[in-house]
């Protein structure tokens, strides 16, 4: 475990490889090997570091490396007037939670690199190897986020990630729109991180240290400002302002669904799985702060909520595959941050793991989708593709069943606590996020639907003779004929570059054609979409992008288990393992249990207590105790306000819901399209903002943009009328001095100048005669003088 | 007896050859080294009076000033043939051009 | 008696050979005296005790610079007599004259006698007189000894910068 | 009286006479020891194997018309020979033969004279004999010649920086100038310098080589570019002189070296009581057999190695040579002060 700082070290390796020698040197294949091997490596480290993590005692999980002092010892002033030293080492800190986002990280981060293999095969050299440069200097910087031991290295990473989100973001630079969307994602950002920033002064001035388990343990010590709005209150809002700008919360939610401009392997990384998590994953960190700042727990928990909210109504009627995905990465950040607010740090963070393995599956499905349709990413053109994608149908149709908590599902589990831990603190806030579970089954059904089943509404394809007229005719009918066409188009084109006749064109649909349809599958697989040249209709990927898939769909199944909820009769593992992440503590050997920790910590135990006394207690002390109180969660529901059976009711409930959101999309969008369009026309005003995205961007363009145009404009008056006319006057000034100075110069200077020029000149005109240019002469001279001197000696002896 | 005052008068003899040698050779070369005698004669009175003192350090001043008479000959005929390679002669009177 | 034969016939060589040098009308005859004078001041040295300083006369002198000058005449094969033309206003026969003058004053106050320095002792010079020498050069004249070794490394270059043809 | 004027009279009789056969029969060895390389017999004929070969070729010298060209300069002509020779001969004067040993009450000491600068007096006279071989080709108003001695004496003149820094090694180590104290301290250490100073052995040896312009470094004389060097234009006695002067050059080096590296009379590891019974040889035999060791190596470097060119022979000197034999210096030096 002692090498933890490794884990980090080797995707930079590779990076620096990729970045410096291989964009010129090396070849694709060298490049995606690179890259691969060293994140397969970071991910085996990562594991045997969980491992030798599981072998400590449960509540000594917590292993601390400090590699080199960074910055030593700064005497800084604190708020209490004495003066603390500013001492921040290269420490990297593996505890549960860094430990399950490593793996997260690497894990998922692993197969990524591998589908984007097969993704980005049709680009040229040297941008393959920047990509992977890209991405692997992403998973350094992610790791240095998750592993630092302090906030400054954490910030390192985060502001690293940022960089590399908007390098990847931006990552065909040559498309306007793609780079805009960086720069938009870079700035917008920019404002969370301002956030974070002063939230890490305040909190170094407050507790004179950075160091997250130090700032924890004394947080600990003071009381819970359920009162007043303290000054923790302060510092955890401005961190959640940081992190509602990397994790895309409102109001700074605008630059994610841009950000799918990316590479879709970037979204499915970046912008679903890691990055925009980190948000989630610094306030789980910092989960002691929270819950000493109730006030703030409730904006988050309301933020995340309304966030949540807000992305699902917009997923709702997007058309463009990838946006709907972003969406929904929004509003399940959303539930994340809910879960955060409600104190369930655990379930939240829980969710985050499940959210990474399904969403990620989502991205990388809608990936192969798209690269299947040649860069296609409308929805409106797809459909029917379940038979042409079967792996990727599968696969896609786990995740969105995962993300729809589909029991026995990832997703079913982590959204249920959610769910849950939320009925417990607050019931309105409770029914939004149930509306929101039902719309998000809802879109995603409507995503799957939209693409997979249907008729085929995409463009033809270039054909062998009678299959290509009959495809044309197949379009916009019943789904079967054009996926017939297609197979004669496979068989035709491929009979073609094999040199037979127009024959298996027409036999197109007869069942022999199946081979042919293989055939050609393999021959446009093959040789066929180097670059997306020309475009052989839809096929499935090759294997080093469904392989990735197929594992995280099992991921996406399996994931859940490690949390199955008390009332299931599972003990909540994922809880208890991170439960010592989320609590301060004093030392770490002196005491054994959970519970006995929480006791013993004053206010963890104070908070408790108010919970007991006071049933009904306001949600801020809920979430004191929830969040702290690790025996509340340990010893299942049995201490809840609300009986086993009611917790089974609600998990009921919401697979019901899960499941009417499946049937009403189903009846919309296979059974009876048109009354999607119906409804669209009925609600045509309604229907217009969502699509629109309730015109945030318009607004934070009339707004905040073109306020700082204006200022901007304001400025450059000024400094044009006023700065430069100063400057300028002064210039008149020196000119006119100058004038003087040059008639002094000219008359008195050089007239003295001149003067002695010419006293020399009639003088030297006398004297040159001795000049005779003859060495020997000069010599004489000085015999003259040393004549001289030895006949002064010879008289004065 | 052989007294200090010996060795005075045969210095200065030769220093006063090497003065006549720089005053009426037109030889460049030549005239470098009756230059060369002259240091001679001032070797030979440092050694003759750290003999007749008794002391080493005239011999170390001699040191040194066998060490400027070869620095000065190293400069002296890298002059030398710089010029004859401009002019083709080692002529001291041919090497006037800074008179007026 | 042994000491006053060697230094009068050592006398006699040492200005006999300078008086060639500087009339020898071939240079290389010149430059051939020269060498024998150098011998005979070494020579001379020896019989001062200076062992050492005689043998760096040879060395250096004799085997290093004069060897030089050697090369240089070599190396100017003058098409015409070097001593041809005679600028007008020489005044080689004053400077011949003021030279004697010089002489003649420097003897006159041999012969009349002069303030000799007394003997300041300085430990004697002791016979084998090389570990003296050593121990004066690299002790107290460390810091002239160096600069002269810095003045013959400046020497040396700008010898190069002036022979090299192009640089 | 004896000792004062008679001993040394009749050491440096018995040295001369030495040196010179020694050179008669050096030439034969080196036309043997080719021939037996080159798998010849080489001369037979004149005596048993052609033992008497030197004298005849003596006799032939003698005995030559001694030409001097029209346009030479007579005298200088007629002095560089000598002015080669001279200095080759009295060079021996400082170099130790053999222990001081006793002999009729009169102690004889195993050289001609201990100068307490011994080393620097040879360096310097070598240093003369160099205008020899300058004015020899100047004088002889020839091209060819001309050539050939600038040539020599710039070799000369390169490669003696380097040996003269070999040789401050080695006072560095004695302490002393002296060529007796050199053996003396080589005694006391109990090692030859040529083990403690390996690097400083083999420059001076190929420093050597240059100096007595052996080959692979005989490039004044090589007959393919001028015709045999700066005593082209000489013939005869003055011819033998060169001839000579160059031989005995080859010995003043080799017993140099073997004085200053080989440990000169000293029997081998004097100080290994094992090897005692080696000092039962005469310190003189030891001498003349490391010398001889010393002259076969160069001969038999001139059988094997080929001829340098000109600008391949001035960079090992100047850049390989010097370099090497200047950090040789300093790196004793250290060793001195820190060891």
């Amino acid at each position: 475990m002692d090498l933890i700082w490794l884990i980090p070290l080797l995707p930079a390796f590779g990076a620096a490889l990729n970045g410096l020698v291989g964009i010129r040197f090396f070849s694709k294949r060298a490049a995606g090997l690179v890259a691969c091997t060293l994140m397969g490596a970071a991910f085996a480290l990562s594991l045997w570091a969980f491992w030798g993590l599981l072998g400590l005692p449960a509540e000594g999980r917590e292993h601390t490396v400090r590699v080199a002092p960074w910055i030593s010892s700064l005497p800084l002033q604190l708020s209490d007037g004495t003066i603390g030293s500013f001492d921040i080492p290269w420490g990297f800190r593996l505890d549960p939670l860094s430990a399950m986002m490593i793996l997260v990280v690497t894990g998922i981060g692993f197969l990524i690199h591998v589908y984007s293999v097969g993704y980005m095969h049709g680009e040229p050299r040297g941008a393959y190897a920047r990509f992977f440069a890209y991405l692997n200097l992403f998973v350094f910087f992610m790791l240095m986020l998750v592993l630092g031991d302090n906030f400054v290295v954490m910030f390192v990473g985060w502001e690293g990630v940022g960089l590399c989100s908007y390098l990847l973001i931006g990552y065909y630079y040559t498309k306007k729109s793609a780079s805009d969307a960086g720069k938009k994602a870079f700035i917008v950002n920019r404002i969370g991180d301002w956030g974070f920033i002063i939230g890490m002064f305040l909190i170094f001035t407050t507790f004179g240290s950075l160091d997250f388990r130090t700032v924890a343990n004394a947080a600990g010590t003071m009381p819970v400002e359920t009162a007043g709005f303290g000054v923790v209150s302060l510092i955890t809002l401005l961190l959640f302002v940081g992190a509602t700008g990397k994790s895309a919360q409102i109001p700074l939610f605008v630059w994610l669904p841009d950000a799918m401009e990316g590479p879709t392997p970037v979204s499915a990384l970046i912008h679903a799985a890691t990055m925009v998590t980190a948000g989630v994953y610094m306030v789980g960190r910092n989960a002691v702060l929270f819950t000493h700042a109730p006030e703030t727990m409730q904006i988050v928990a309301i933020v995340g909520v309304a966030t949540a909210f807000m992305a699902a109504t917009i997923g709702l009627v997007q058309n463009d595959i990838k946006r709907v995905l972003a969406y929904s990465t929004v509003s399940q950040l959303g539930f994340m941050f809910l879960a955060m607010g409600v104190g369930a740090f655990a379930a939240g963070a829980f969710h985050l793991m499940t959210h990474a393995f399904f969403k990620a599956l989502l991205f990388l499905c809608s990936g192969s989708v798209i690269h299947a349709m040649g860069g296609e990413q409308d929805m409106r053109r797809m459909g029917g593709l379940r038979k042409y994608l079967p792996v990727t149908f599968v696969t896609m149709m786990v995740g969105t069943l995962a993300i729809s908590g589909i029991p026995p599902l990832s997703g079913f589990f982590s959204k249920d606590e959610i769910l849950f831990k939320t009925f417990l603190s607050n019931k309105v806030i409770w029914g939004f996020a149930v509306v929101t579970a039902l719309m998000t089954a809802f879109y995603m059904f409507r995503l799957m639907s939209m693409t997979f089943f249907g008729g085929y509404r995409g463009p033809a394809w270039e054909t062998g003779g009678h299959g290509a007229s009959s495809a044309a005719a197949g379009h916009g009918k019943h789904g079967a004929s054009p996926a017939v066409a297609g197979h004669g188009g496979h068989g035709a084109s491929s009979a073609v570059a094999g040199g037979g006749g127009g024959g298996h064109g027409h036999a197109g649909a007869s069942p022999a054609v199946a081979g042919g349809g293989g055939h050609g599958h393999d021959a446009a697989s093959g040789g066929g979409h180097g670059g997306h040249g020309e475009w052989h209709g839809p096929h499935e990927s090759p294997k080093s992008m469904t392989f990735p898939l197929q594992a995280l769909a099992v991921g996406a199944m399996l994931a859940g288990f490690f949390g199955i909820p008390a009332a299931l009769g599972g003990d909540n593992a994922i809880e208890h393992f991170l439960e010592p992440s989320f609590v301060a503590r004093t030392v770490v050997a002196e005491h054994t249990t959970a519970p006995a920790s929480a006791h013993e910590t004053g206010p963890s135990a104070k908070g408790a207590s108010q919970a007991m006394a006071t049933p009904g207690a306001s949600p801020a002390e809920a979430a004191a105790e929830h969040g702290v109180a690790g025996e509340a969660s340990s010893e299942g529901g049995a201490t809840h306000e609300i009986s086993w059976l009611g917790e089974m009711g609600l998990m009921g409930f919401s697979v019901l819901v899960g499941a009417l959101g499946i049937f009403v999309a189903w009846r919309f969008y296979v059974k009876a399209p048109e009354i999607a369009e119906n409804l669209a026309r009925r609600w045509a005003g309604p229907h217009k903002v969502l699509s629109n995205k309730y015109y945030v961007d318009e607004i934070y363009d009339a707004t905040f943009i073109a306020g700082t145009m204006a200022s901007a404009r304001g400025l450059w008056t000024f400094d044009a009328r006023v700065v430069d006319g100063g400057v300028n006057g002064t210039g008149w000034l020196t000119m006119f001095s100058a004038w003087f100075s040059h008639l002094i110069d000219k008359y008195v200077v050089d007239g003295m100048v001149n003067l002695v020029g010419a006293v020399l000149e009639e003088s030297s005109f006398v004297l040159r005669r001795v000049q005779t240019g003859l060495v020997q002469n000069y010599a004489l001279f000085m015999l003259f003088g040393v004549f001289a001197f030895v006949s002064v000696y010879l008289f004065m002896r | 007896m052989i007294t200090i005052t010996h060795y005075m008068v045969l210095s200065a003899a030769l220093f006063t050859l090497g003065v006549i040698g720089v005053m009426t050779r037109r030889n460049i070369i030549i005239i470098l080294m009756s230059i060369e005698l002259m240091l001679n004669a001032v070797n030979i009175n440092f050694i003759a009076f750290s003999y007749h003192l008794q002391n080493a350090i005239g011999q170390v001043f001699a040191v040194f000033v066998i060490v400027v008479a070869a620095a000065e000959a190293a400069v002296g005929l890298g002059i030398i043939l710089a010029f004859y390679r401009n002019k083709e002669t080692v002529n001291i009177d041919e090497m006037s051009l800074m008179r007026w | 008696m042994v000491e006053a034969v060697a230094f009068y016939s050592l006398a006699a060589l040492i200005l006999g050979f300078g008086v060639l040098v500087v009339t020898a009308k071939s240079t290389v005859h010149s430059v051939l005296f020269l060498v024998a004078d150098f011998l005979c001041v070494a020579a001379l040295y020896v019989t001062l005790q200076a062992q050492f300083l005689a043998v760096i006369q040879v060395m250096v002198y004799a085997g290093g610079i004069v060897v030089l000058y050697l090369f240089v005449v070599m190396l100017v094969n003058l098409k015409r007599p070097p001593e041809a033309h005679s600028d007008p206003r020489r005044m080689g026969r004053l400077g011949l004259v003021m030279a004697a003058a010089v002489m003649v004053e420097l003897v006159a106050i041999f012969a009349l006698g002069w303030s000799k320095p007394e003997v300041t002792g300085g430990g004697g010079l002791s016979p084998n007189n090389v570990e003296q020498l050593g121990r004066l050069l690299y002790q107290d004249y460390l810091i002239p000894f160096e600069v002269a070794s810095v003045l013959l490394l400046v020497a040396m270059i700008g010898a190069i910068v002036l022979a090299k043809r192009e640089l | 009286m004896v000792e004062a004027i008679i001993l040394p009279l009749v050491k440096i009789v018995i040295v001369l006479v030495a040196v010179l056969v020694t050179v008669m029969y050096i030439v034969l060895l080196e036309r043997k020891v080719q021939a037996w390389v080159q798998v010849r017999l080489g001369p037979m004929r004149v005596g048993p194997h052609g033992i008497l070969q030197p004298l005849a070729d003596v006799l032939k010298l003698f005995v030559k018309e001694d030409i001097t060209p029209v346009k030479a300069d007579k005298w200088v002509f007629t002095a560089a020979p000598i002015i080669v020779l001279v200095p080759a001969l009295i060079a021996f004067a400082v170099i130790p033969f053999g222990k001081t040993v006793t002999l009729f009450g009169t102690t004889m000491p195993g050289y001609i004279a201990d100068v307490n600068v011994g080393l620097l007096y040879i360096v310097s006279v070598a240093g003369i004999g160099i205008y020899g071989i300058i004015l020899g080709g100047w004088s002889s108003n020839s091209k060819y010649p001309l050539l050939a001695s600038l040539r020599a004496s710039a070799q000369l003149i390169s490669y003696e920086i380097a040996v003269t820094m070999t040789l401050v090694t080695v006072i560095m180590l004695s302490g002393t100038l002296s060529m007796v104290g050199i053996v003396d301290a080589q005694l006391a250490k109990g090692w030859w310098f040529g083990f403690m100073q390996p690097v400083a052995f083999a420059i001076y040896f190929i420093g050597g080589l240059a100096e007595t312009n052996r080959a692979p470094f005989d490039l004044p004389e090589a007959e393919q570019e001028l015709v045999a060097g700066f005593h082209t234009e000489y013939s005869g006695m003055r011819f033998a002189f060169y001839f000579l002067a160059e031989y005995a050059n080859m010995i003043v080096v080799s017993t140099v070296a073997t004085t200053l590296f080989l440990g000169g009379w000293l029997a081998p590891f004097p100080n290994v009581p094992a090897l005692s019974l080696l000092g039962l040889v005469p310190g003189w035999a030891w001498f003349i057999l490391k010398t001889f060791l010393f002259l076969y190596v160069f001969l038999w470097v001139r059988a094997t190695l080929p001829r340098y060119r000109y600008d391949q022979l001035m960079r090992l000197g100047w850049k390989w040579l010097i370099p090497l034999a200047i950090l040789n210096v300093v790196v004793t030096g250290l060793l001195k002060v820190l060891v």
